[in-house]
């Protein structure tokens, strides 16, 4: 049986979509869809879910790097056999759930999962800080500033307090993404690190005519910097393109589009940090993430800049936010030339938009606060 | 036994939280190909940079989707990755498993790929991470035949859909996001299969105005749950809360002390639309004023539930920031139904709506949100069918540049000027 | 002495500025000023400032309808000299001040001017409605859509009671503007009357070549609606341009700069109510007015459905809103879908933005309200 | 006796407003062609449309501005406004007049032309309204020898700058407004009477945030007071007020029966920062979190004033519509201190500052908040010398799209394709 290369059409199923969900759900859950009444966190990364029935659903929840082997996996699922009759789930934000039906069974099931060293973080549930969205980076994709499971890892280890514990004013969602095309929902974050690069493409012309069609390269930047030219290879002129520096914002669209056109550096890349997104509608409706911290250098393998910066923008929160208050929702009622004095971040110009919907962020009033950037 | 010495790495194995390090090296003992890609990221880590060439078209016959290519730009130094394309398999709704079908799907992936993955990916799929380009038909043969399983969406396709779990797990949820999750991948696997859009298009279904599925910032097409009468109120359990006999949302906060529970303080005035206040000990709400933002039922979840007659609001036109910087879904239908019963071909006629549409006029690798910009809300709402309603907008227009058609205007366009003239001097 | 024509340039003075503002100030603003300590509004158009010194300015503030002849100013110079020590000024909306420094000498002056008929309304003060800001019209300039001093007579009239009162939740000023020029401050007002035109220019050929220059017609247009085009006058063919209509929002800024473009038009021009605008800092920032109804028609000499579109739109505020909730404030506090449903104005695709920073005005969230407008 | 019959105007001498109809009809009695004003404004009534030509440049001898230029296109029905020009008279700061000033100059207007006027303009002008082209040299004669009075400003100049009445009569100006604006005017006639800028410029002063001279809204320099310590707060009459002997809001509101005053719901629950709480019957503020909005000063009139050491905001580029929708100011400088003492040589070099940039860059007819618009707000800062900070923006950039200089990055712009090639295979 299995594939056939000689006959590749043969047999072939296609179209046919993921199984019904129906069919994993734990029965707990299979028994009371649609019929919860309530849920209480019992515990950090202990949820349980009452139901109509008065049946209860009991939830661990574990922290997980996302990036996962499939030896990790069939652990998961030797746990989820022992304790949770076969069944188990994973989040919106890549953290596995354990789920019982009764409280009996939930003890157990965190003594077993304590049992296996680091692997399995209870954590992640109410006023803390749960799993980092991300994205590929070095391990996977093409157009990265800076790695992604690496920074992720370190950001959490330092974190790892606030994962395992619900102290803070309000959820806080940390998000990293490789490169501008945002990936993760860096754009919508409490906290969002982001790779940036900072030089302009390189062009390859030795390869250009090949690999690009050079209308869509040109059309590709956003700015207009990338415009017709001729170069001369193997002395043979052909057709290239060219870069007006000068106008370049380091997007990386040219080169998702034009294959010769790489822009990645060493120097050049490093992280932005961005604060003050949300998603929900809770309270207030959904913000975006500012520029804060335009740069900070790629220092693998811990990247202490970053960690430090992420820390003390979290840590600066949880000391003034009232309770509920996400870290945008704080950022806003004091003002945020108070959140750059209270973080003690030095205001650069690049915090200052000059994109598109730019004048909508001037401030057209007098009402400011003194602080220690006014000398 | 190790392959390539990992000194940077390895630091990352240090530390509490899951490392992915150590993990690899795991997976490593079983598939040797695993080493190189430490070996590789390390490389990278030394060097600060990708070594992954740009992209790669592969995939499986007759599918534009599902694979996204990779090719390591130092094959020589690190064979075991020299192809190390991604397969997308589209994850079940809600993301429940079987320990059944995780094993089953794992074993497929250990023997075709490299036995990495993500679970799972930003949009949704389980991310099987890393195999030849050899191994890629004969993985998808394995995967619809021996698992009844499918690919998700890369390209300029639907994107594999997502949900928040909802009533599957949440006491919450407007409407069944897993169903309709589901009914619709189910209904359009040949969108997901074969792109036929200008560029990519995402469909996410969250159950409440918590949006835990990101759908409002991470979808062209989202549903989010609501309701249309009444907040449900259990006043005996208002007074639970009041009593500090339950805690507030739901136990969220229990790691500090934030004082005893003030429900004038954490509830009525948080609310937004200041539609709450107690009369005696029993909470008002104002419905009419209230905008369904969630906050008050987060905060006292046995006291409030959301209203009983239910259904979500679609809103449309998120994506990330390239090129026109990122946007939020907008609000488009205020309430609709999102009901099985029917097949959900009120939603599904809004979709092709809106894809009738956006196909004829986006351009290429223009996401929907970036068509209706160019184009303008007002043109969208009337392409779109609907009445302009105030609920489109946060706030009525400040500039006065308002188009008015030809017909709209009595006696038209055309005026002769010499007949102008006649009256009015140069 | 003076002008000989023969002689322009004799002795000729230029560049001398206004006199000094000191020589007009009345004696107890001179004696006070810097010094005032506070002020109350003692009834409907009469303040009264304390100073430092014990002294008292009391002002008595006056309407006027801003176009005003020289008789009508000897007439209030009569006034100031029979009351006020010979000084008078004028505010920032064009209402005339009286001052005395003494309370005893309040009512004189109010009886003085009570008995002149309708010319000297005392009123525009505190919470109430002030005096229409407003600009030429048809009096005097060359691009209304509409008149100025006859619409404002009318609004005022319908009004007068709010503007001899202070029962409103907060002031409220309303301005007027013949054009989208906006001479006056229609731009952030909380209730703003607005000439629009709604057809595109047309083109008069037969002048166009001695009036305009053409490469500054076509880059007048924000849209790049015009175009050059040539044209046959008196058998020879002349470079002109063009309009594309269907590109035209109807600015004027073509006819601003070339007067070969005529666009005015007794059924095109009409008038676009826009609410919510505010200038003062006061709680919250600036605001511009928001346009909630896109044309009315040009019914001279009374404008009845603009005068019934304010009178509604004010009367409704005043009875919804709080106390010192400017209407911004108040539409923006229900929501604007409200205002909508509480004004029973319909709501038209017209007031959804489709200008250069638009998508800041989209509903990004899930939050809002049912009304009348959800079917 | 009327010259025409004007039905329609006479529907405007009725009603309590006073009616500039009946007031033209006054004065035409002492000028008879004002009853062309009155013709021509009926005729422009029953046709509803403007019966001006396109402009029309007239002036006096070397001023390039002060006078629009106007003609009737119906001039041979009313001939007494087929020249209806404008003649702009700067007015003293602050607007107050001695009745003997404004009698003479009223006398000169009788005089050289209709003797109708608008007192005053949108910018703040003696507006006099219509004279004949052959009338405007010998006025403008007589108005600088007789009255030593000039011209204000019109055309792609300085236009007349413009104050609330501050110090004079207000307990809250920041600083002596009338002061700054006659001063200014007078340092800069040249720029007022000799259009050399790219388009108009205008410059307000408000003495406080209140902005009673709308200079945040319609000026492209605002000048609008502030302080930097902290509000003067008098707790006895702080008292007097909650026990309801002092009129809140200076009597603002006393027309309507709003309860008695609560300081808990007018004043702290109002204050945008929420800086404000009662200590006892002491009334706190946090004033390193105020912003000076003036809201709990305008209510507590005789408790709170504005502290001591004052100064002003400096905010840049507000304008009408035309063409990019409307631009409030910018602020640009939070704190100045403005004074005579100084000859206000320091708001001097920021006016100077901006001018010498705008006048190099600014295109025709851009206004300088438009040139701020084009060339973004971060050049903007730094043409001006100014160092960024927060106060400048509502909140920091949300899409990432920063520009770098070649020489922040390490190693500049310039790479070697090859180089890189020989690490990364394509
Ligand atoms: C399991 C999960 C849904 C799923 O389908 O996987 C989920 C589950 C719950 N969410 Fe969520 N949310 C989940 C992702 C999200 C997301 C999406 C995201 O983060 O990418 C959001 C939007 C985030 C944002 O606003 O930036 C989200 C915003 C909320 C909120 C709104 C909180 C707020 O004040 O803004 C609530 C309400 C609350 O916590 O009071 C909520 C509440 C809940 C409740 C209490 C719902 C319920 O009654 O069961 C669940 C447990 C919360 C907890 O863990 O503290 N959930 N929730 C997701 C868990 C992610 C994780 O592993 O950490
Ligand atoms: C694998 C994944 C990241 C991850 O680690 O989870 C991913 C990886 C890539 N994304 Fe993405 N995107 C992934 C979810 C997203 C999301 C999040 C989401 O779907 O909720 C977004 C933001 C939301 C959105 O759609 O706007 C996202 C916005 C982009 C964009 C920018 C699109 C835009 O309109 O601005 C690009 C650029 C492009 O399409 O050329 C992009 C392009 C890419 C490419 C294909 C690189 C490229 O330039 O062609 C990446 C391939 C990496 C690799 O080598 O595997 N990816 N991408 C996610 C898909 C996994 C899955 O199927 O579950
Ligand atoms: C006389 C005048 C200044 C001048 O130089 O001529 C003036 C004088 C005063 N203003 Fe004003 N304002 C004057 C135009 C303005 C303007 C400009 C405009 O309307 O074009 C504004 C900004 C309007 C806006 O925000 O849209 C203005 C916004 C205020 C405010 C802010 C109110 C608010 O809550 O937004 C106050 C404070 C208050 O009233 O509580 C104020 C307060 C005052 C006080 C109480 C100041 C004082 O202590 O003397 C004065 C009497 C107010 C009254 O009449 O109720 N004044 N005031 C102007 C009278 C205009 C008129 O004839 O009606
Ligand atoms: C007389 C006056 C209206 C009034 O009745 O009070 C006026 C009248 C004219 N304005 Fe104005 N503007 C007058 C104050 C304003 C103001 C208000 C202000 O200065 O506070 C504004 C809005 C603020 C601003 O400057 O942006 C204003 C914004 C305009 C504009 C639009 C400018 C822009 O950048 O968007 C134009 C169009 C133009 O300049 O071509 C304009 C043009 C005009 C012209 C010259 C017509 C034209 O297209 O050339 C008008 C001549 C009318 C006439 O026949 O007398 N007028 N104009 C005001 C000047 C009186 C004075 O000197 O005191
Ligand atoms: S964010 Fe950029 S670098 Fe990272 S996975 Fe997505 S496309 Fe690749
Ligand atoms: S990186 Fe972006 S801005 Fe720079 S040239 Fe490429 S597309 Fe243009
Ligand atoms: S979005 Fe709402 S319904 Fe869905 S899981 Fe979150 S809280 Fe529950
Ligand atoms: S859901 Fe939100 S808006 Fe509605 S009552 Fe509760 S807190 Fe207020
Ligand atoms: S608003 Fe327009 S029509 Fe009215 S005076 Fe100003 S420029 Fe003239
Ligand atoms: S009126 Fe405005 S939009 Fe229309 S053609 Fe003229 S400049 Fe262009
Ligand atoms: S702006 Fe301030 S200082 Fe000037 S008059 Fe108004 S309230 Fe007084
Ligand atoms: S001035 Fe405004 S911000 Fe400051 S304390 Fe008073 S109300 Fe609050």
């Amino acid at each position: 049986m299995g594939y056939d290369p000689a006959n590749p059409m043969a047999d072939r199923i296609t179209d046919i979509g993921p199984p019904h969900y129906s069919k994993f759900h734990p029965p707990v859950v299979a028994k009371n869809k649609g019929k919860w009444l309530w849920h209480e966190i019992t515990q950090p990364g202990v949820l349980v879910h009452k139901a109509e029935s008065g049946d209860e659903c009991w939830t661990v929840r574990v922290g997980a790097a996302r990036l996962i082997s499939t030896e990790l996996i069939y652990e998961m699922c030797d746990i989820a056999d022992a304790h949770c009759d076969g069944f188990l789930r994973f989040t919106t934000r890549n953290n596995v759930e354990f789920m019982v039906d009764d409280k009996a069974k939930v003890q157990p099931l965190l003594d077993d999962l304590a049992s296996r060293g680091n692997k399995f973080p209870v954590g992640g549930t109410g006023a803390g800080v749960t799993n980092i969205v991300h994205t590929q980076g070095w391990v996977h994709c093409h157009t990265p500033a800076t790695d992604a499971s690496g920074v992720v890892k370190a950001v959490m280890d330092e974190l790892f307090d606030y994962f395992t514990s619900m102290k803070l004013p309000a959820q806080v969602r940390i998000a990293l993404a490789c490169c501008l095309n945002m990936c993760g929902a860096v754009h919508a974050s409490d906290i969002a690190i982001l790779g940036v690069h900072r030089k302009p493409p390189m062009i390859d012309h030795s390869r250009i005519t090949g690999v690009c069609e050079l209308p869509l390269a040109i059309s590709a930047c956003p700015l207009g910097a990338v415009k017709p030219a001729k170069a001369t290879v193997d002395g043979k002129e052909i057709k290239t393109v060219k870069v007006n520096n000068e106008r370049c914002m380091f997007c990386g669209n040219c080169y998702t589009m034009c294959p010769a056109m790489p822009l990645a550096d060493p120097d050049g890349d490093g992280i932005a940090i961005l604060v003050g997104g949300k998603v929900s509608n809770a309270r207030s409706a959904p913000k975006f993430s500012k520029l804060v911290i335009p740069f900070l250098p790629n220092t693998p393998p811990r990247w202490p800049e970053t960690v430090a910066a992420v820390k003390n923008i979290l840590e600066t929160y949880a000391g003034d936010a009232k309770k509920y208050e996400r870290i945008g929702e704080w950022a806003e009622r004091i003002g945020w030339e108070k959140f750059f004095e209270k973080c003690n971040i030095p205001f650069t110009i690049k915090s200052v938009d000059d994109y598109r919907l730019a004048y909508d962020t001037w401030r057209t009033t007098t009402q400011f606060k003194y602080t220690n950037a006014i000398k | 036994m190790a392959k390539h010495d990992t000194p940077l790495l390895d630091e990352l194995e240090k530390g509490p939280w899951p490392s992915f390090v150590t993990d690899i090296k795991r997976q490593a003992e079983k598939n040797p190909d695993c080493w190189d890609i430490l070996g590789q990221v390390e490389l990278s880590y030394k060097d600060k940079i990708t070594h992954w060439k740009h992209g790669g078209i592969v995939g499986v016959f007759g599918y534009g989707g599902g694979i996204v290519g990779r090719y390591s730009d130092v094959p020589a130094q690190f064979p075991g990755v020299e192809h190390f394309h991604t397969v997308r398999v589209n994850q079940p709704a809600s993301k429940y498993y079987s320990t059944e079908n995780l094993r089953a799907l794992m074993a497929l992936w250990d023997k075709h790929g490299s036995g990495m993955t993500n679970m799972h990916g930003s949009t949704g799929d389980i991310i099987l991470l890393g195999c030849r380009t050899e191994a890629l038909e004969p993985f998808f043969y394995d995967l619809t035949h021996e698992m009844g399983q499918d690919l998700g969406g890369s390209g300029s396709n639907l994107r594999t859909p997502a949900n928040c779990l909802g009533q599957s797990r949440c006491e919450w949820a407007c409407y069944d996001t897993e169903e309709a999750c589901h009914h619709l991948t189910m209904h359009y696997q040949d969108e997901i299969h074969r792109p036929a859009f200008p560029y990519k298009f995402k469909f996410k279904f969250s159950g409440c105005a918590n949006d835990c599925v990101a759908a409002l910032a991470r979808s062209d097409f989202a549903v989010i749950g609501t309701w249309r009468d009444n907040i449900r109120i259990d006043q005996a359990a208002v007074k639970e809360y009041i009593a500090g006999n339950i805690a507030s949302n739901g136990g969220a906060h229990s790691g500090k002390d934030w004082g005893a529970f003030d429900i004038q303080k954490e509830v009525i005035n948080l609310c937004p639309t200041e539609c709450m206040w107690m009369e005696g000990d029993e909470l008002k709400i104002d419905d009419s004023e209230c905008t369904r933002c969630m906050h008050c039922i987060n905060v006292m979840p046995r006291a409030l539930r959301p209203g009983a007659e239910q259904g979500a609001s679609i809103c449309m036109g998120a994506k990330a920031p390239i090129l026109d910087g990122a946007q939020f879904a907008t609000l488009i239908i205020p309430f609709i139904k999102v009901s099985a019963d029917n097949e959900f071909e009120n939603v599904i006629e809004i979709i092709e709506n809106v894809w009738d549409w956006w196909m004829e006029v986006g351009k290429n690798r223009e996401r929907v949100g970036e068509t209706m910009q160019r184009v303008g809300l007002p043109t969208f709402i009337k392409v779109m069918g609907l009445d302009p309603i105030p609920q489109h907008v946060k706030e009525p227009r400040s500039n006065p540049y308002v188009f008015w058609d030809e017909e709209e205007v009595e006696g038209g366009f055309e005026r002769d000027v010499d007949e102008f003239r006649a009256r009015h001097a140069a």
